[in-house]
C-alpha cells in the first residue's frame, strides 16, 4: 500500500466529512495555500463555547482535503479558545503519516484557516525544527 | 514518423541519476560544459571587469563581455543593447521603473493576456497602480490562443501604451503570433515588451524580428547558470531612458548633488555584474548553437507530439492548450481526473518522474480556464520518447489510485 | 610582532598561478570549497525550489534555504529578515525604492559621507531627485574619518529621514562607528542604512548589533560566487514596506487587478533567485567560520599593519586613510610621486601584483581628498607578507621610471 | 627598456607639449574617462580653417597625457574639418606603443576631445576589431 496515499486518507479525500457551507454561521475563514492556489473556508456555529458545528470548502490535494476532513471530526465538540493553541504537530499526528517539507502547507492549511476563524491569527502554524 | 534523437543526455550530469526530467519549464538542467567554463573562469580568470589593468581583470573583462557579444549574436541583437540582468522578471521590473514610470499615465493603459506569467503581470500591476493606469487582458480562448482580432478592438481604443506579452506560455505552450502584434501595436502606437523567458530556450529567435521593442528572457531556462537574465531594446529608446538602479559601473561621472550615466549597456547594469554567470550562460548558448537551435526547436516538436498522441490514449486525462504542434512548445499541461495536481506529481515522483504541479505562476489563467492548478510536464534537448513513456506509467499507477 | 599566518593560500585555485593577488576590496577569490559546492549543486541537485514536489525540487529547496539560514546566523540576522538580491548594489536600491520612495519626501534629507561608494550615492541622488528631497554629506577629515559632532549637528536640523553610510570605506580603509551613528540617528528620528560590502567579508559582524535597519553586502566580496547581494531588514519595517519588484514567488495570490504579497523574505525575492550563488555563499562562510572570524580580522590587522610600515619606508609614497590599524581595515590607497595610479597598476602588473587604480567608484571622495584617483591594495585572507614586499618591489620599479 | 613607458613616452608626460590654457580661443570641450575618472579639456584657436594653436589641461596617466602632448604637435596647422575624420589607429600609430584594451580609453581622450571641439560628436572614436 502507498504510504502516503492510505486507504483512510484516500476514504477521506473522496468523501470528505463536514464539507460544505453552514447559514447562518458564527465565525468564518477563508485563505489559500500560496504554493499552489490551493483554496480552503470554513463556517463554524459556537454553543456554549464549543464548536458546535462546522463545514469546510475548496478544493485542494488529498493531504490538504483529507487533513481537513480528519480533522473536522476532532474539532467538533471542542471548546473554541482551545482552537488556537492547536500544533502543527497535533495535525500531523492525526493524519498519521509522514508529511515531506514541501506538502506541509497542505497538511496545514485547514488549521490555518481553523485558528484564522477562532483567533483572528493568520500566521502560519510553526512547525517544530525536525 | 522515427523519433527525432538528439542522444545528448550523458552531457548533463545531474540525468546520471535514473529520472525523467520534465520540468525544464520550471529551470533547465546543465550540461557539462556550462559547469566547466564557470569553474575555470572561477579557477583561473576571476576578478572584477571592466577596470583593472591587471592580467586577471583584463581576462574576465574579455570572457564577460566575449559572452555579452555571443549571446546578442544568438538572440539577434546588438551587443550594446544586450543588458544583462538576475532574471527575466528583473528585466521585466526594469521596464517596468524606468520606462513606464515615464511614458504611462493616468488613463492610459497597459495591455498583457490572460496567459501571462506572474512576472509579467505583478509589474504592470504595480506600475498601474502607482500612476493610475489601467491594466487590460486579451482573453485566451478554449484552444488556448489569442484573438487578433481582440487585439485589434482593444488597440483601437487608442489608449494602450504598451502590450507586453508572452512569447510561448509556460503553461500552455502556446506560440504567440508576436511580429504581428507588434506590427499591429506600433500601429496603434504602442510599445511591445515580449517575455521570452520560454521561447529562447526551445525556439531560433531573432529579437528584431519578433518586432519587439523589449525582449526579455532568463539564463537557466536556456541551459545556463541562476543569477542571470537578460534584456534586448530599441537603441532610441534605451538611449532616452533614465536608468532603474543606480550604482557602481552605470555612471559616466558623479558629482555630490548630480551624476551622468554611462554608455549603453552599462547604464543599466548597477554594480558588479554576474560576470561567472554571463560566462556560464556564454557556454550555454554555444552548445545550443552545436546543436543547432533548428534542430532543438524539431526535437522539441518531437517530444510534443509524442506526449499530446500518448496522452490522448488516455481517456482519463485532459489536455490543456493548442493541440497542433506548429503552434505550440515543449509544455504540455494536463489534469487527470479525481487527482488533484499535487499529488498526481507526488506519485509521478515516486517513479524517478519530474512534473511540476501548482499554478505555475500564472494564476489569472487558472481562474480564466476554470482550475487551482494543472500539472505540467515540459521538455529539453535531454528528454527523450522513453521519458514520456515513464510518465504514461506514472500516470497509471495515479489512475489506480485516484480513478473511480 | 611576528607575522600572522593562516596559510590558506592553497585552497584558492586562482592563486597557483604566480601571482600577489591585492584587489580583495573589488572581488575576492573563490577556496576550492565554494567551488565545488556550486559544481555539486549543479551535478547532484539543480532544480527550481519552493515549489517542486518531486526529489531533486526537494534537495534544491533544502541547499537553497540551508545556505539562507547559515548566512544569517553568519550575520547575526534572522532568516526571514535576509533578503537576497544581486549584489550589494541592488539590495540598496531596493531600499530606495521600496522604502525611500514611500518615507522620504520633499523638504526630507537623506544624509551620506563623502566616504561612500558610488553605489551608496546614485540610488539617494536618484531619490532625492525625484521627491524633492535633499542630500547631504558628512564630510571626512584629514585622516579620513567621520566626526560624530557634524553628525549630531545636522541630525539636530530635524530634517534627516536617513542616514546611510559605509561600515568599512573601499578607499580609506575607515572602520566607522556605525552602531554610535545608529544610535544617534534613532534618537533624531532617522532610519539608518549600513553598506556592509567591505564590512562582511572581514570583520566579525553582527547586523543586529551595529543598530541599523538596513544592512547591505554582497557574496564576491566574501569569498563567493559573483550574482548574490544580501539585505538584512528590520521586522516592522520590512513587514510594513511595499515589495520592490513584481514578479514570480513574491506573491501570494493574483487576481486580475490587484496581488498580495508573499511572507518575508520572499515578498522581496521576484522570480527566480540565484539558487546555485546563495549555495556557493553558504560554502563560503562555511569556510570563513572554519577560519574563525576573529583570526580573519587578525589577519587583515596583521598584514595592514605591515603594509603601511613598508609603505612608510618610501618617502615617495603618500598613504591616504587612518594610519591606527584599529580604525581601519584591509584597504590602503596610496599616491606614488610622479606616477597616475594607472601607471603604477600597469607597472605593478609586470611583477605580477594585481592592485586597483582609479577612482574607485567613489568620485566624491576622490574630489575630498583632492585627487583624480588613487592606486589601492586590498587583502584578504590568503594574502601574506610576501605579496606586500612584492608590492614594494614593483613600487620602486614605478619609482624608478617616474621618479625624474 | 619598458616596452609601454619608452623614454619618448615619459618625455611626453613629464614635460607636455602645448598643455595650458588658450584665452581668447574659438573652440574647446572637455571630457572624462569614466573608468578612471581622468579629466581632459582643449582650447583651440582657429586660422584659415586651420587649428592655429592649440592647449590642452587637465590630468590623467603617462598613455593620456603622452598621447595628448605627442598629437598636438600634429594636430597644430592640420586643417579643423579634417579631425573629425582621425581614427583610433592614427593615435595608436602616432604612440607606436601596443595599447591593451583596458588603457585605450586613456590613449583615446585627446582625440575624443579634439572631436568633440572641431564636430560636437560626443562619442568615443571606435577600435577597429582585432
Ligand atoms: C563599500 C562598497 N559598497 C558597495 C559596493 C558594491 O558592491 P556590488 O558591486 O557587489 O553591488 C562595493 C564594491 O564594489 C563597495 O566597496
Ligand atoms: C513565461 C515566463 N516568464 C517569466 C518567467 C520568470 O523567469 P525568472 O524566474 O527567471 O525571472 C518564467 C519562469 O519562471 C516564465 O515561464
Amino acid at each position: 500500500m502507498d504510504e502516503l496515499y492510505r486507504d483512510y486518507i484516500l476514504d477521506h479525500y473522496k468523501e470528505p466529512r463536514n464539507f460544505g457551507e453552514l447559514d447562518p454561521h458564527d465565525l468564518e475563514w477563508h485563505d489559500h495555500n500560496p504554493l499552489c492556489g490551493d483554496e480552503l473556508g470554513v463556517h463554524i456555529v459556537v454553543a456554549d463555547g464549543k464548536v458546535a458545528d462546522l463545514r469546510f470548502h475548496g478544493t485542494g490535494c488529498a493531504i490538504s482535503q483529507a487533513a481537513a476532513s480528519i480533522a473536522s471530526e476532532e474539532l467538533i465538540g471542542m471548546p473554541v479558545e482551545e482552537v488556537g493553541g492547536l500544533s502543527a504537530d497535533w495535525v500531523f499526528e492525526l493524519l498519521g503519516i509522514d508529511i515531506s517539507p514541501t506538502r506541509r502547507k497542505c497538511a496545514l492549511l485547514n488549521l490555518k484557516v481553523m485558528r484564522g476563524a477562532t483567533t483572528g491569527d493568520a500566521s502560519w502554524p510553526e512547525v517544530a525544527a525536525s | 514518423m522515427a523519433p527525432l534523437a538528439l542522444n545528448v543526455r550523458a552531457d548533463f550530469p545531474v540525468l546520471a541519476g535514473d529520472i525523467a526530467y520534465l520540468d525544464s519549464g520550471a529551470t533547465s538542467q546543465k550540461p557539462e560544459a556550462v559547469l566547466a567554463a564557470m569553474d575555470s573562469y572561477y579557477r583561473e580568470s576571476n576578478a572584477n571587469v571592466h577596470r583593472g589593468v591587471y592580467g586577471l581583470a583584463r581576462d574576465a573583462t574579455e570572457l564577460f563581455e566575449g559572452a555579452r557579444a555571443r549571446i546578442a549574436e544568438f538572440a539577434g541583437g546588438d551587443t550594446d543593447l544586450t543588458i544583462f540582468t538576475r532574471n527575466a522578471t528583473e528585466a521585466i521590473n526594469l521596464v517596468a521603473y524606468a520606462w513606464g514610470r515615464e511614458h504611462v499615465g493616468a488613463g492610459d493603459e497597459v495591455l498583457i493576456t490572460e496567459m501571462e506569467h506572474h512576472s509579467n503581470i505583478v509589474p504592470w500591476q504595480m506600475l498601474c497602480q502607482e500612476v493610475g493606469a489601467k491594466l487590460r487582458y486579451l482573453s485566451v480562448s478554449e484552444d488556448g490562443t489569442l484573438s487578433l482580432d481582440e487585439l485589434d478592438s482593444v488597440l483601437a481604443e487608442g489608449r494602450v501604451k504598451l502590450v507586453a506579452l508572452t512569447h510561448v506560455s509556460n503553461v500552455l505552450g502556446t506560440l504567440n503570433p508576436v511580429a504581428e502584434v507588434a506590427a499591429r501595436a506600433h500601429a496603434a502606437g504602442a510599445l511591445v515588451l515580449v517575455d521570452g523567458a520560454q521561447a529562447v530556450p526551445q525556439l531560433p529567435v531573432d529579437v528584431v524580428e519578433t518586432g519587439a521593442d523589449f525582449y526579455a528572457w532568463t539564463g537557466h531556462k536556456a541551459l545556463g547558470p541562476t543569477g542571470i537574465g537578460v534584456l534586448h531594446g530599441r537603441r532610441e529608446i534605451l538611449e532616452a531612458m533614465r536608468p532603474f538602479m543606480g550604482g557602481g559601473d552605470m555612471i559616466g561621472r558623479v558629482d555630490f548633488d548630480t551624476s551622468t550615466w554611462n554608455e549603453l549597456p552599462f547604464k543599466f547594469e548597477a554594480g558588479t555584474s554576474p560576470i561567472a554567470e554571463a560566462v556560464g550562460l556564454g557556454a550555454a548558448i554555444d552548445y545550443l548553437r552545436g546543436i543547432g537551435m533548428d534542430n532543438v526547436r524539431a526535437h522539441e516538436r518531437d517530444i510534443t507530439a509524442y506526449t499530446l498522441d500518448r496522452l490522448a490514449e488516455l481517456d482519463w486525462v485532459k489536455v490543456f492548450g493548442p493541440l497542433d504542434v506548429e503552434r505550440r512548445g515543449g509544455a504540455v499541461s494536463f489534469a487527470v481526473e479525481g487527482a488533484h495536481p499535487h499529488d498526481i506529481a507526488e506519485i509521478c515522483d515516486r517513479h524517478g518522474v519530474c512534473i511540476r504541479a501548482g499554478h505555475h505562476c500564472a494564476q489569472p489563467l487558472m481562474r480564466a480556464i476554470g482550475v487551482n492548478a494543472t500539472a505540467r510536464a515540459s521538455f529539453h534537448v535531454y528528454n527523450s520518447r522513453e521519458d514520456i513513456d515513464r510518465l504514461v506509467a506514472a500516470l497509471e499507477d495515479v489512475h489506480a489510485i485516484f480513478g473511480s
